[in-house]
This record gives C-alpha cells, sequence and structure tokens, in this order.
C-alpha cells in the first residue's frame, strides 16, 4: 500500500489544542512524522514587560487555564526572592495546598482524557466525576474553578477559615477511595493495560538525553522533581516520595500519574491539618531591586522555570517562560516514529501537552523503514540532505 | 474486573448531575461575581483603575463630598467598570483604602454589548 | 544522587571559560565568551555531569543580548552559562548537538530575538506565524509594531 | 402458501418495518441510557433517537468535492434495505412465514452488507479519514466474520437444518442452544458487538484518530439512513442471537388460542433482545477501543480457534448423541 499523508489538526474534532501533525503513515505504521505546533502566540512575555508587579500576576495565571497557579506561583517566587522577602508559613501552606490541589484536578483531567482516547469512555465519565470534589474545593478556597487569583507577592491573598479547612478536609476520605480505586483499576484494567503497555517507550538515557521532565521523565525511572531537588514553599515539611517507574512508556506515565494524585492527596491531608497560624502576607516594597533568578516549580506537567530579570524599577525586564511542554515535545516527536497511527493521540496526550503556552517544531524524518528511533545526527543529516537551503553556513 | 462492578452499582443508583434548572448549586462564600461600587465610600483615589489587569476601571468625573476618616473631603473622580472587560480578578477590591469596590456573591449574566458599566 | 557540588570546585576547573559566582545555595553563575560556550558546556557536562538543559534564556538588555543557558545534573546543582551578544547581526553556535532539547529554545530565540544559531538543523518558524514580517522580532525592546506592517492573521481584522 | 394481505401486513406493518424502525429507535434509546447510567450520567430522554433521525433528515446534504452523487446517496439505502429484508427472516412472534431453507445463511450475508458499504463510502468520500477508516472497516471484518459466521451455523449443524425457524423449533423440542455450545453463544456476542462496530470494536470510526471514519462526510439523510442501518442491525443481530442461541420466540408447550401463543412469543422475544442488548451495552462500556493489530491477535488466534472448536465438539456430539 502506497504512503498516505494523514493531517490532524488544528481543526480537527480529535484534538482539543491547535496542533497539526503531517503523518505519513504506511498503513498504520507511522514512517515519518511532521508536526506544527502553536498557532497561537500570544506574546504574554512581552507583555509582561509592561505591568507592574500587581497586574502582573493575573497575566501570569492566564498563560495556562490549568496550571494558573503553578505560573503565578512560579512567577511570585521569583519576585519575592530577588526582594528577599520571606513569605509567612501560613501563606507558604496555603499555596502548597492550592498546588497540590491544581496537580490533583490536572492528573485527574489527565487520567480521564487518556481513557478517552482509547475509546474507554467510562473511565473517563468516572474521573472527571471525582475532579469535580476536587474543584469544588478549590472553589470554596479560592471563589474559582480554575484561575484562582490566590497570589499575590508577599503571601497569599485570601486566608482559609476553619470552615473552609473543615469543608475541604470532609472531602478528603472519599477522593482518597476514589484515588485508590483509580490506582487499582489502572495497574489492573486488560483494557487499559493492551493500549498503554510497551507504547512510546522512552528509555532512561533517551528520556535524559530529551530533556523530559515531570511525570514523563519519572516514568522513565528518573527521580527530577523540582519539590525534592529544590525545595520550595512546604515541601519540606511535608511528608511525600518522589515517585518513579521503570516502565517509560504510556503505561508508566499513567501509573506515575495515579501515584501522585495519592502523594498530593498526603500533602494536601498534612497541609490542611497542620496549617499554622499567623498573618497570610507581608508587605511588599513596591519596587524589586536589580537581580536575576530562575524560579523552578514542578506544575502537574513537569518542571516550569521562570527566568526573571528585574532592573530597579516596577516591572521585570523580562520574563521568560518555559513551560514543560516546550521540554517534552522533543521527546514526544522521537517515540512517534514506527508507532501504529491508533496511537498517535495516546502517545501525545501521554505528556499532557498544554499548548496554550508554547511552539511550534517541524523535527522528525525517517525514510527507511527500520526500527528503533533515529538518532539526532541522523536526523540533522537527512533533514540537510532534504533542505539544503535551509542550512545555515 | 472491578469497572463491572461499579458499572452495576451506578445502574442501580442515582445519576450524579445537577439537572440545572431544576436544581442548583449554592454559590461558595469565596465567589467573585458582579463588581459592585459603593459611591458613598469612594474618595476616588483612582487606585482601582491603576491596579486593574484588564483596565476596565476608568476614572469619569464625579464631584462628591466623601466621609472618610471622619473628615469630610471632596472627590472629583468616581470610577466605572466596564462590566465585560472585567476579569474577576479582584484585585481593586483588594486595593481600595475604603472598601468602596467590591465584588458581590450574584452572577453576573452574560451579553454581547460590551460597553455595559458599573458606576 | 551524589553529593553536592560547591563553588570551589566548579570555580577551580572552569578558570579559563571564565567568572564563576554562586548566586544561591545551588545556583552557580559562570559568565563565559560566545565563542567558548560549546566548549562551556561540553566541560561542565563531561567534569560534573550536567546532564540536562532546563531552559536557554534570552534577554535583551538595551546594550547586549543576553543567553543564559541553564543546566542541572543529578546532583541537583544548577549551573547558568551566562553570554553577551552584539546587537547587530547576533549569531552564535548551536548546542543542539550536544543537547537536542536546545534546537527547540534556539529557533524559539531566533524567532523572538533575531539571535542566528550557527550549524542549526533547521531555524524555521516555531512561535511566530508563517506571515509575520522577516527582521521584525518582538521581544527586542526597541521592536515596536508599526501600524503599516501586516503582522499576519487575516487583513483588517486587528483590534 | 400464504395470505397476501397477511404477507404484506408481516412486511410493512407488523413486525415488518414499521415495528422495527420504532424497536430500533427504542433499542438505541436504551443502549444510550443503559450506559449513561453506568457512568452516572442521565442519559437521553427516549425520543432522542427519533429526534435526531428527523433531524438529520432535514439537514443539508452536502457533497464532497468530486464524489460520486448517485452512488453515495445510493449506498445507505442499500445497506438499509439489506438489513430490513435480513429482519423478515428472524422470527419475532412466532415462526416467519417467509422462512426458507437456507435463510440463516441469507441472513448473515444481508447483515454483512453494511459493512462493505461503510468501506464503499469511505472509498468514495475521497477524504483521508474515510479512507482509512474504510479500509479497517473491511479489514475487521475479514478478522471478525469467519469466527461469527461459525458460531451462528454450528446450531444449524446440530439442528440439522438452515433454517432460522427449524432452528428454533428444535430449541423448543430439545434445549437452547446456550446451554448446549455456550462458546459458540460467547463468540456469537462478540462478533455482533465486532459487526455493529462498537466498542471494544470502533476501531473504523475511531472518534480520536480518525475523526469518525467512513462517516467523516456522510450528512443529513445519508447519515440518518446509516445511523438507522446500524441500530437496525442491532436489533437484527440480538434477534438472531435470540433466536439461535435463546430458543427464540418459542415456549416448550402449546397454548391455546393460538393468537395467545403469539403474544406470549412477542414478548419472549422483547426480554430476550432486551437481554442480549444489556450484555452488549456493558461490554461497550466496561471495555475501551483496540489496535486493528491487537484485534487481528486476538481474533484469530483466541476468537477463530474459540469456534473451531466449538463446531469440532458439535461434530463430536452430533456423532455420539444427536444422531446416535
Amino acid at each position: 500500500m502506497p504512503e498516505v499523508v494523514v493531517s490532524i489538526g488544528p481543526h480537527h474534532p480529535a484534538l482539543k489544542e491547535p496542533v497539526n501533525f503531517r503523518v505519513i503513515a504506511d498503513g498504520e505504521k507511522i514512517v515519518r512524522l511532521e508536526l506544527d505546533l502553536s498557532y497561537n502566540h500570544r506574546g504574554v512575555e512581552k507583555a509582561a514587560e509592561q505591568r507592574d508587579f500587581i497586574r502582573v500576576l493575573p497575566l501570569m495565571e492566564r498563560v495556562c487555564g490549568i496550571c494558573s497557579h503553578s505560573h503565578s506561583t512560579a512567577f511570585a517566587k521569583g519576585i519575592e526572592e530577588i526582594m528577599q522577602l520571606e513569605i509567612p508559613p501560613r501563606a507558604q501552606y496555603i499555596r502548597t495546598i492550592i498546588a497540590e490541589l491544581e496537580r490533583m484536578h490536572s492528573h485527574l483531567l489527565w487520567l480521564g482524557v487518556a481513557a478517552h482516547l482509547i475509546g474507554f469512555n467510562t473511565l473517563f465519565m468516572w474521573t472527571w466525576r471525582d475532579r469535580e470534589a476536587v474543584q469544588d474545593t478549590l472553589e470554596e478556597m479560592s471563589g474559582n474553578r480554575v484561575h484562582y487569583g490566590m497570589n499575590e507577592v508577599g503571601g497569599v491573598r485570601r486566608d482559609l477559615t476553619p470552615e473552609q479547612l473543615n469543608a475541604a478536609l470532609a472531602r478528603l476520605p472519599a477522593l482518597e477511595e476514589r484515588v485508590n480505586k483509580y490506582v487499582v483499576m489502572v495497574n489492573e484494567e486488560e483494557t487499559m493495560l493492551i493500549r498503554f503497555r510497551g507504547v512510546g517507550r522512552l528509555s532512561k538515557e533517551e528520556a535524559l538525553r530529551y530533556g523530559t521532565v515531570g511525570p514523563t521523565a519519572r516514568a522513565s525511572g528518573i527521580d527530577y522533581d523540582v519539590r525534592k531537588d529544590d525545595p520550595y514553599l512546604a515541601y519540606k515539611d511535608a511528608p511525600w516520595n518522589v515517585v518513579t517507574d521503570t516502565h517509560g512508556d504510556v503505561y508508566g506515565r499513567t501509573r506515575v500519574r495515579v501515584w501522585e494524585l495519592q502523594e498530593s492527596l498526603r500533602i494536601v491531608r498534612f497541609c490542611l491539618e497542620n496549617l499554622p497560624e499567623g498573618p497570610i502576607r507581608v508587605p511588599a516594597p513596591k519596587n524589586a531591586p536589580k537581580g536575576e533568578i530562575l524560579s523552578r516549580y514542578e506544575a502537574p506537567r513537569g518542571e516550569l522555570a521562570h527566568f526573571i530579570r528585574t532592573n530597579g524599577t516596577d516591572k521585570v525586564e523580562r520574563v521568560d517562560i518555559r513551560t514543560p511542554t516546550l521540554a517534552n515535545w522533543t521527546s514526544v516527536a522521537m517515540c512517534l516514529v514506527n508507532q501504529n497511527i491508533a496511537d498517535i493521540p495516546v502517545i501525545v496526550a501521554a505528556i499532557d501537552p498544554c499548548l496554550s503556552c508554547t511552539s511550534r517544531i517541524t523535527l522528525l524524518d525517517n525514510h527507511t523503514k527500520k526500527a528503533g528511533i533515529i538518532s539526532f545526527d541522523e536526523l540533522v543529516r537527512r533533514y540537510r540532505s532534504r533542505n539544503p537551503e535551509d542550512v545555515q553556513p | 474486573m472491578s469497572v463491572l462492578k461499579e458499572m452495576f452499582e451506578n445502574l442501580l443508583s442515582r445519576p450524579i448531575t445537577i439537572l440545572y434548572p431544576k436544581e442548583k448549586v449554592p454559590i461558595p462564600g469565596a465567589f467573585r461575581g458582579r463588581v459592585a461600587i459603593a459611591d458613598e465610600k469612594c474618595i476616588g483615589c483612582s487606585k482601582c483603575s491603576l491596579v486593574c489587569p484588564a483596565q476596565a476601571v476608568t476614572m469619569i468625573e464625579g464631584q462628591r463630598e466623601v466621609e472618610f476618616k471622619g473628615k469630610s473631603l471632596a472627590r472629583k473622580k468616581r470610577p466605572q467598570v466596564k462590566l465585560y472587560k472585567c476579569i474577576r480578578c479582584g484585585l481593586c477590591e483588594r486595593h481600595c483604602p475604603t472598601g468602596a469596590i467590591t465584588l458581590k456573591h450574584e452572577l453576573s449574566s452574560s451579553g454581547t454589548d460590551g460597553e455595559v458599566v458599573v458606576t | 544522587m551524589t553529593g553536592p557540588l560547591t563553588l570551589d570546585m566548579v570555580a577551580g576547573k572552569m578558570k579559563e571559560f571564565g567568572v564563576s559566582e554562586q548566586v544561591r545555595n545551588n545556583r552557580i553563575r559562570i559568565t563565559t565568551t560566545p565563542e567558548k560556550v560549546h566548549d562551556t558546556i561540553r566541560t561542565v557536562q563531561a567534569m560534573f555531569g550536567f546532564d540536562r538543559l532546563i531552559t536557554i534564556s534570552a534577554v535583551d538588555n538595551t546594550m547586549t543580548l543576553e543567553l543564559v543557558y541553564h543546566l542541572t545534573g543529578p546532583h541537583r546543582m544548577v549551573v547558568s552559562i551566562a553570554v553577551g551578544l552584539p546587537r547587530e547581526l547576533p549569531a552564535i553556535a548551536t548546542v543542539s548537538d550536544i543537547l537536542p532539547p536546545a534546537a527547540i529554545y534556539e529557533r524559539q530565540i531566533h524567532d523572538l530575538f533575531g539571535i542566528m544559531f550557527r550549524g542549526h538543523p533547521g531555524l524555521a518558524r516555531i512561535v511566530l506565524n508563517e506571515d509575520w514580517p522577516d527582521n521584525e522580532y518582538p521581544l527586542r525592546k526597541d521592536w515596536k509594531p508599526n501600524p503599516d506592517t501586516f503582522y499576519g492573521g487575516i487583513k483588517g481584522e486587528r483590534s | 402458501m400464504i395470505d397476501p394481505l397477511y404477507g404484506l401486513l408481516y412486511i410493512f406493518i407488523f413486525p415488518g418495518f414499521l415495528f422495527l424502525f420504532l424497536y430500533a429507535l427504542f433499542l438505541a434509546f436504551l443502549d444510550r441510557r443503559i450506559a449513561a447510567r453506568m457512568q452516572q450520567r442521565v442519559g437521553p430522554p427516549f425520543f432522542q433517537p427519533f429526534a435526531d433521525f428527523i433531524k438529520m433528515l432535514g439537514k443539508e446534504v452536502i457533497d464532497p468535492a468530486g464524489v460520486d452523487r448517485a452512488i453515495f446517496d445510493a449506498a445507505p439505502l442499500v445497506a438499509l434495505a439489506a438489513v430490513m429484508t435480513a429482519f423478515l427472516y428472524v422470527p419475532v412472534t412466532g415462526n416467519s412465514p417467509l422462512a426458507f431453507q437456507g435463510d440463516l445463511v441469507v441472513v448473515l450475508y444481508l447483515l454483512s452488507l453494511p459493512t462493505i458499504v461503510l468501506f464503499l463510502l469511505g472509498w468514495l468520500s475521497r477524504n483521508i479519514f474515510s479512507a482509512i477508516g474504510g479500509i479497517r472497516a473491511v479489514t475487521q471484518l475479514f478478522i471478525y466474520e469467519v469466527p461469527f459466521f461459525l458460531a451462528l451455523l454450528t446450531p444449524a449443524l446440530m439442528a440439522g437444518t438452515w433454517s432460522i425457524s427449524e432452528i428454533v423449533v428444535w430449541q423448543q423440542k430439545n434445549l437452547w442452544f446456550i446451554f448446549l455450545q455456550p462458546i459458540g453463544f460467547i463468540v456469537a456476542l462478540i462478533g455482533l458487538q465486532a459487526k455493529l462496530e462498537r466498542t471494544p470494536f470502533d476501531i473504523p470510526e475511531a472518534e480520536t484518530e480518525i475523526v469518525a471514519g467512513p462517516w467523516t462526510e456522510l450528512t443529513g439523510r445519508r447519515l440518518a439512513i446509516m445511523d438507522l442501518t446500524i441500530d437496525i442491525s442491532l436489533v437484527v443481530g440480538s434477534a438472531l442471537v435470540a433466536a439461535l442461541f435463546l430458543g427464540g420466540p418459542l415456549i416448550p408447550w402449546t397454548v391455546t388460542p393460538s393468537w395467545l401463543g403469539g403474544v406470549i412469543g412477542f414478548f419472549l422475544f422483547l426480554i430476550k433482545t432486551l437481554a442480549v442488548l444489556l450484555v452488549l451495552s456493558s461490554i461497550k462500556v466496561a471495555t475501551g477501543r483496540i489496535r486493528i493489530d491487537q484485534l487481528n491477535d486476538i481474533g484469530w488466534k483466541y476468537i477463530a480457534s474459540a469456534s473451531i472448536v466449538q463446531v469440532g465438539i458439535v461434530l463430536v456430539m452430533n456423532y455420539l448423541w444427536v444422531y446416535a
């Protein structure tokens, strides 16, 4: 059968994000694949340079809908470090609670999406039903389901009342029971195992080489987790472990995510039960001194890096946002070759792509039908031979 | 097959969906809804218009005598909020020195007229 | 996880490439020159096991264009290698041959700052749209949108 | 020779086309409702499939560029006609008056037609998703058709007749085939699920991979008719399984007057098809989609060999017991 080109996206009922795959397939096998991302460059970084620290935080929240707290915390954390502000422990704990609830709702959402992508709609409905409990907790605490607006430079904007704490604690047991069920389901349900096992495998070396972050890296056995490596907020105090798995495929990434749900629940429970008394914010100066910082944060999807440079005014000189999705794209492009067309959505979704932030790449080429993943040098050589005019001297 | 067990349990129980027009979820206490301005408290300091990330707040003419900390002072301006530009971030409420601008618990319905204002 | 690196260990080995300084408890910053970036990264990779590129940040500080390469490794230290490039025709050798994920970051910087990466496998547009005009680099400080220029999208639909 | 008026009534009103149409829509509703309740959703109201059908009849029909309109219009009608015809040979109230020796084979072939039509539609659509979907549909057909046929023909082997009605009569005298041939029954259910392209065998129309497969370019009344075809296939398929394995509408003793027997038979038919539907819906809810290469693996390795084993067992049983 001759090769066919299947163009998926950017307007495609199967994809929820503006991304375009040009899949060159031989029957059901992917021979070659071209990824084309980001149809929506929004200029957030440029806009951030025009706003003072008060007004930039709502902007940072709107970099991404799911991980809105991640972006605003990463930014506020960096600015506080430049200003050498020590934010009060209560504020740290409240930020941690919101961050971990956000991780839970992101992972539950992901689990549902992954199940939907393999046509297992029942799990999709159930996880999204249970995600409502997390979202309700967040709504009770912050008033919103996604853009929480809890951060400000110097602390948090809203305190948690005892009623809110008790309501959140009351929701936890049911959630814990459900999450434990999902752990069993992910590990035992045949219909998921058959589609996830051995799909999109990355060895530990490959995962390191292609710079993967977050659950993608941890599924390949790399224990990089910013929460442990470079502790911030209340992660020093809370009891939790870095979750890793050695499978390295979509199955491994699913397992890492459900186990992280359990860890998140432990952190949330600890923070809710041990919430210290005290103020929730310290007054922040208007201007930040000259300085630069790489603020790292473990977002649900992986390591988020905000590089912030200040110049002594009330605005940043430059904020450079490196989203986890961008870091993971190289590995996705690499592990798609020689997989089935039917597995594209699963493999792409396995990194939990969030394209409201990112990019556009045209990376991959495999004319020969040999098994395995081509090396990067090979890739460069092929690219040159195909597009001689594009090569820079 | 833990799925099967749960499936048939669900088949016998009620669906979890909230049937919207008949049932409604309570609005949480922390909810940020429609913005409201108490004109008698506003001293016209324009702080709200400075901190608004969406630039929904503009200062318009509005001379009035207001009580502030026991003193009477004459303000020149008052804020005006473009309702459908507002992103309900609550920064104006947070930075208002007198508590004149607040976010209410009521929902603000959607609309197509971008020029609806709250004063 | 190996033991933590100290500044002394790094600074001594990296003397020939530039100045090393401790920025925070686990951050080391090395300032070097554009010619030496490739070798510096190769050296920190080989000597201290900085095997993972976090990101490449680009800053326009109105005098020069600055590139900061952040790397981390199994010892959880972060080394930031900073170089300054001239604003006129900035160019630097690519590091995507030793760090594959750099390819994406370099393309992004090429798009937004106009820095040329020599030897990059394909510096095509990544962040900006195809009909974005050439030689306009939106994140440079001196860039202002020109009302007469067409920046893509549908003509006459920009507000 | 049957009375012409009775024949016309049988074909057009009950239990022919009109009843079939309504019952197909009802089963479609029930299928969706059961699935929804199992997922703790509310599900559609009972008239939803009918409303969908009417709505889609009224929608604009869009011709993809370069498509042969005549064939594109005719193909769904052919599929619909095929499955509606197939229903006439399946016993509903009692034995079908149109039954003849060999109608089992005719029904099976008529049931295969929608898949062929889907492939044709996919191929005609000049759309890459449709083409891949069409190819997948045919690949899947080759995988499940053999075990499905074998499983449905084993009752015929044991009963020694090629007429569905006579197989039902044989079960009335002896034992239901679900007890005699449990493996065949399971294979038949799996094959039916695959034939109807429901999860886990919805590979040709995998929503997240190839949009809707062959259905992608179908609009308006073509889509309505094709949807109705699949709904009717569900009725025919479950009625067929009920007739071949669950004893059909007949009960082991005779009832007087004869119209009462018909009524009881009709209710038995309803109960049995609903039971089959419940099983099919449960399979749909409990599983995710498998890949075509995995289906190939499972289909030929396990399902096909299971059906062959069943045929072997039946031959041995025939030799030792039935015709001994």
